[in-house]
């Protein structure tokens, strides 16, 4: 693991949205702790999952490594450069090497707007190429996404949502960018689709080498695609370690509640399971526990837990868990 | 044995300005008493409008039931009264919904939501309709459900609006419980304790449920036996362990094969079908999977293969094939 | 796995046709709406007479033969007079409202993008909008006086938080559309995101809007003229030429009718028009 | 609960504040001397720079500007410069007589305007709806003006039941309550029918049904609470509405309120007048909004007082 080279650093980055409130002069009454302090590395050539329940800041972590926000505080080192701080011209031309894949395939296309206007877009803003040598590419792009070349002159809503989600796919690589944000690319697609979609992503990452940041909330998906895999509970990340590894050795009781709830399509297995069932819901993230956040969901809960927050801890090379009971 | 419910040939379509959508094209199952029926399929495939059909809870217009019979208790409901359907719908049969976000009514306490049922259907007076309300809110576990009575809806989280619509579903004891997409729009977790519960509730009353979803998952867990649907057409039909141990219509098994799965190895590569799904713009006269399936032959364009016994007990599938040994189905 | 063919008639036709089959009653607006314009645009041939001619003789005619809708107190022709008030009204729904549009949108649309001007201008525009549309226009007029000139500037300034507000709303819902994100991780800077990715998509609700207004711009050009604070006679325009009707009710009530009726049909062919185009443009009102 | 009208109340106060100033700094815009109106067009110099003293208008705009908010203050708006009389008490006595009439339209116009668009709205798809639509439409296109003169025509011209003029019975009321109400209730009536239309398409209320509702019940219980949230708003803007209709429907029944009483102050000038009444106007605007809030505050539990 530690030869690889390390494409993104994430170094305790935290984020709260302030709540404004009043009618005429606002004032911050609080703030959403969306995430609050979360670090990992990114390997060249990896795929890393980032996994937890709606509101837990995975998508915000991933739109603040993307800067369409600053974040509160913390470090996103990318390519050996901090973004948090660049400046805005900067982080323009940096845009070329970091690119995004949305969930809703129907709000991430313009619908004003021709499907090869949107692909070759990117290469108009950053002025490369010219005027044949973006149609050429256009086509190229869209064959390569499995479209028709000659879908270019036409809107999306002439397009399904499978077909849409290629159409986002193939703007974010016109540039060739050294690292893809999908931020839950299939949760939206019918069963049937998400597979052709996934395995239309695992080939462009052959071709095209890329790093991909594959946020979801769908763990079996996760677990197919992902080289290692990140656990985010409100705001934090709860484990780290190689997908296979997570696997086999889940740590974190919230990993394990979060696995043991996933159902499996097999009656056999699905008869003998014995499910941990969570108590309650996530707590909200304006007011979130103190120390650990799972605590007031956790089976193994301690007086400790309440009064200091856990560490991240290496147990065995390359897993990571911030739990005081492991 | 005798069916609690059994619909024969339903056909429901509804008027868009691009035209007519053929939702359900002859839909016929049954439910036994006390029996989880699982019905499987992808978005528009008509799932939800074959049951809403089958309760007349369908908006006319601009949509129509133009056939079948759904018996219950031996009688058609799609042929009874108003009232006659008014005593079934929320006594005998009730339903629950996928997004519990907008199935409670926003300006009416909780209370009186869930203990509407036992005001219409039983004509309790308001103090006893409260008191059964919080013995039920009881029962789906929520937290000090009596001072929760009083409260509105935006009050309470997706999962614990869920549990208010179900509790509301249970009021009455129905015999059968009808459950769309219920955790579909939940967190995982939240998805477990909701299917748990309504597990063990099955157990505690022995109500027949039947549970639609496009999460092969969900069922496998839960039902006795699984339907799946394409295309407005039921296309496959087992009991739980048969279909998932031996699919045999090839949309089931491609969509068997397209699905990660935490259980074994990660294989490479998932397998996918091509394609996607129809929009039902006509009744189909040819069987709806044909554009996308491997083994299409000739015969699969211009005629609808009938949903018919194959081997085993109650396994029915809906194809001139059998995907198995590559030979037509007589 | 082929995406909707595209027909190869005139796209625009075939929306036409397939819209006038949707909304028959907006498009019996839409009819009435270009008859007037038409009319509007080409007065001096399509009146009879000239408008401003008096003729004492033929004061107070009924309507027959030589003047099919009557004259008025002063022997003027009046369809001619209504022809030529249609141009009137016209020019100054037009105008007024079109002013209205652009620096409405352009505040609308920057309030929203920049999030620290929110504030400041569309707390202005709520403020404004709480008025009615007539004591604005009315202040206006006590300020700077009457005539076409100033009524333009009144009505204006009347539909410029219009404007600004449906802008604001589009714009923020745009906004959280990803495909404004997607644009911004191209690189995109504000400029190019705002006319090309937010404009085009807010446009159709602001025609909707625009359709809407240009009535109640006709009315309350008619409105303030009918209290003498508008167009002022001699030039011809509906609200003036009701203003001295009651008088010779008894003798011609023609002359209360038919401006009156103009109006209505204008209007009513302006609202309906409207109305069956939001509807058509709005995908949550489809299936209505 | 309290607390928050008490908190509204007070946000109420730097609107009207600001309506006020605004006010004021437009009509310093204003081209003219108003000494020259005030003393009359013959007046000598001499009188006319007496007259200026008076006013204040020597003293450097900030200082009339601050003696305007301190005679605001103490409800003084000024004297008029047509008949030297007191602004307050012109208002004092014509004021009344415009709130009841917008009163009296408003509470009509919902009443109507909700019965004919909940019928429009469960009958949709009918002949009954397609009907109710056109009228509708036609409601909203007529203009007012025609509409009191015709009504003034056939009814009092031809027929003669009911007087042209004045505010002295209550047959004067019927006309101009008409002619103010008929663009309300048209859009109370649109505004009701697309809410109950929005509303009976959710979820809760299938599910109403599902529970195996009686279709009033449903409709009583589920739809309508729901739908007409929005409606009161609507209602509370046609008041506001009503005031400005006022302008028209006062002109032309000669009916004694502030409508008319603005349009002649309007066309002779009077500053201190206009200035007046848009005060006037300006706060009872902004406090039916405030109104419209906390009934709307009261009626819809997902908004918290707090």
């Amino acid at each position: 693991m530690s030869e690889q080279e390390v494409l993104l650093i994430l170094k305790d980055l935290v984020k709260h949205f302030p709540i404004r409130q009043g009618i005429i002069f606002k004032r911050e009454t609080g703030a959403v702790h969306a995430v609050d302090g979360v670090s990992f590395d990114i390997y060249k050539g990896e795929t890393l999952g980032l996994v937890g329940e709606s509101g837990c800041g995975k998508s915000t972590t991933g739109r603040a490594i993307m800067r369409l926000f600053k974040p509160t505080s913390g470090q996103i080192v990318f390519d050996g450069v901090n973004l948090v701080d660049l400046p805005t011209e900067e982080m323009r031309k940096t845009r070329k090497n970091l690119q995004m894949i949305f969930q809703d395939p129907y709000a991430c296309l313009n619908p004003r707007m021709t499907v090869g206007n949107m692909i070759g877009e990117a290469m108009v803003i950053h002025r490369v190429g010219g005027r044949n040598e973006i149609r050429d590419r256009v086509t190229d792009l869209l064959q390569k996404v499995g479209l028709d070349p000659a879908f270019s002159n036409r809107y999306p809503h002439e397009f399904s949502g499978g077909q849409r989600q290629r159409i986002g796919i193939a703007r974010a690589l016109a540039l060739e960018p050294k690292l893809i944000v999908c931020d839950e690319p299939i949760s939206a697609l019918d069963v049937s689709i998400q597979a052709q979609v996934v395995n239309l992503l695992e080939d462009l990452q052959e071709d095209f080498g890329l790093t991909y940041l594959f946020i979801a909330h769908d763990l079996s998906m996760v677990h197919h695609i992902a080289d290692r895999v990140a656990v985010m509970y409100l705001g934090v990340i709860v484990e780290i370690a190689d997908c296979t590894e997570l696997w086999d050795h889940p740590l974190h009781p919230y990993t394990l509640a979060l696995m043991s709830a996933v159902p499996i399509p097999n009656p056999r297995l699905e008869e003998k399971r014995k499910r941990i069932i969570l108590e309650g819901d996530v707590p909200s993230p304006i007011n979130p526990p103190s120390g650990c956040r799972f605590r007031t969901r956790c089976n193994l809960v301690q007086d400790v837990c309440a009064e200091e927050k856990p560490e991240m801890r290496e147990m065995t090379p390359g897993h990571f868990v911030a739990c005081h009971m492991v | 044995m005798g069916d609690l419910l059994s619909v024969h040939d339903l056909e429901t379509r509804f008027r868009t300005r691009e035209g007519i959508v053929h939702a359900v094209n002859g839909v016929s199952f049954q439910l036994k008493k006390g029996e989880t029926l699982g019905i499987v399929g992808e978005s528009g495939c008509g799932k939800s409008v074959s049951v809403l059909s089958m309760l007349r809870l369908i908006p006319t217009p601009p949509g129509r039931i133009v056939a079948g019979r759904v018996m219950y208790q031996g009688k058609d409901m799609l042929k009874m009264t108003d009232d006659g359907i008014r005593h079934i719908r929320g006594s005998k049969i009730s339903m629950v919904f996928q997004d519990p976000m907008t199935s409670l009514n926003p300006v009416m306490k909780i209370g009186q939501q869930v203990s509407e049922p036992l005001v219409v259907h039983e004509g309790l007076g308001r103090k006893q309709a409260f008191d059964r309300a919080a013995e039920i809110l009881e029962l789906v576990k929520i937290p000090n459900a009596k001072d929760r009575l009083n409260d509105y809806p935006h009050q309470f989280s997706g999962g614990m609006r869920q549990r208010v619509v179900i509790a509301m579903g249970l009021i009455c004891n129905p015999q059968i419980l009808i459950a769309d997409e219920p955790t579909t729009a939940l967190d995982v977790t939240i998805q477990a304790q909701i299917t748990e519960l309504i597990k063990k509730i099955r157990d505690e009353l022995g109500m027949a449920i039947i549970w639609i979803t496009h999460d092969l998952g969900v069922v496998a867990g839960l039902a006795d036996r699984v339907v799946v649907m394409y295309g407005g057409l039921i296309i496959e039909e087992a009991p739980t362990k048969m279909l998932y141990d031996n699919p045999s219509h090839p949309y089931t098994i491609g969509l068997m094969e397209s699905l990660p799965r935490m259980d074994k190895t990660r294989a490479r590569r998932l397998t996918s079908i091509e394609g996607i799904p129809p929009v039902l713009m006509e009744n189909p006269r040819y069987c709806p999977f044909a554009p996308r399936c491997k083994f299409v032959v000739s015969r699969c364009r211009h005629e609808r293969p009938q949903l018919l016994p194959i081997g085993e007990d109650g396994h029915h599938v809906a194809c001139w094939l059998d995907p198995h040994t590559g030979r037509e189905n007589e | 796995m082929s995406a909707k063919r595209v027909n190869k008639t005139p796209a625009a036709i075939l929306e036409i046709i397939n819209f006038a089959k949707s909304f028959p009653l907006a498009t019996i607006g839409g009819i009435i709406v270009l008859a007037f314009v038409l009319v509007a645009v080409f007065a001096p041939y399509v009146a009879p007479q000239d408008p401003n001619k008096m003729n004492l003789e033929n004061a107070l005619e009924s309507p027959g033969p030589e003047f099919l809708l009557g004259t008025d107190y002063s022997g003027r022709d009046m369809l001619s007079r209504l022809i030529y008030g249609a141009r009137v009204s016209l020019f100054i729904s037009l105008t007024s409202v079109i002013l209205g549009v652009v620096v409405g949108v352009v505040l609308g649309v920057v309030a929203a993008w920049f999030r620290h001007l929110q504030t400041p201008i569309m707390r202005l525009m709520d403020i404004m909008l709480s008025f009615p549309s007539i004591i604005v226009a009315l202040t206006i007029i006590a300020i700077l006086g009457s005539g076409i000139q100033n009524l333009i500037i009144a009505i204006a300034v009347y539909n410029i938080p219009v404007f600004a507000r449906i802008a604001y709303g589009q714009t923020l819902s745009v906004k959280n559309f990803t495909y404004i994100e997607a644009v911004i991780t191209l690189g995109a800077r504000d400029g190019r995101i705002l006319l090309r990715h937010i404009l085009p998509n807010i446009i159709a609700p602001v025609i909707v809007q625009f359709t809407l207004v240009i009535p109640r711009a006709i009315m309350l050009t008619a409105g303030l003229s009918f209290l003498g604070l508008g167009v002022m006679p001699p030039t011809a325009e509906w609200g003036n030429m009701l203003q001295n009707s009651l008088r010779w009710a008894s003798q011609g009530p023609h002359l209360v009718i038919f401006p009156g009726l103009a109006l209505l049909l204008v209007v009513f062919g302006f609202n309906t028009f409207g109305d069956g185009l939001r509807v058509s443009l709005d995908p949550r009102m489809r299936n209505r | 609960m309290r607390q928050y009208i008490i908190r509204r109340l007070l946000q109420v106060l730097p609107i009207v504040f600001l309506v006020a100033t605004t006010v004021f700094f437009l009509f310093k815009l204003i081209p003219g001397d108003p000494a020259t109106v005030f003393a009359g067009e013959q007046a000598s110099p001499a009188t006319i720079a007496r007259v200026r003293e008076r006013l204040g208008l020597d003293q450097p705009v900030i200082v009339q500007y601050w003696r305007y908010l301190q005679r605001l203050v103490k409800g003084d708006l000024g004297t008029s410069f047509i008949n030297g009389m007191e602004v307050i008490d012109l208002v004092k006595a014509r004021f009344p007589n415009t709130i009841r009439l917008a009163f009296i339209s408003t509470i009509l116009s919902a009443f109507f305007g909700v019965s004919i668009g909940m019928i429009s709205a469960l009958k949709r798809e009918t002949i009954v709806d397609y009907l109710l639509t056109v009228v509708a439409l036609l409601g909203i296109s007529i203009p007012i003006f025609w509409l009191g003169l015709m009504l003034i025509y056939v009814l009092s011209v031809q027929l003669s039941i009911l007087p042209i003029a004045g505010a002295s019975s209550w047959k004067n009321y019927i006309m101009p309550v008409c002619t103010l109400s008929a663009v309300s209730v048209a859009s109370i009536l649109r505004i009701t029918r697309s809410s109950i239309l929005e509303v009976i398409s959710e979820d809760f209320v299938r599910l109403a049904r599902a529970k195996g509702l009686k279709e009033t019940r449903v409709v009583f219980r589920h739809v309508l609470p729901n739908a007409l949230i929005p409606v009161v708003t609507v209602v509370g803007l046609q008041f506001g509405y009503m005031l400005g209709g006022s302008i028209i429907t006062e002109t032309i029944f000669s009916w004694p309120g502030m409508g008319r009483m603005l349009v002649v102050a309007v066309n002779q000038r009077d500053v201190m007048v206009v200035q007046g009444v848009l005060i006037v106007f300006a706060t009872s605007f902004v406090l039916v909004n405030l109104i419209v809030d906390i009934v709307y505050a009261l009626i819809d539990p997902k908004i918290s007082y707090s």
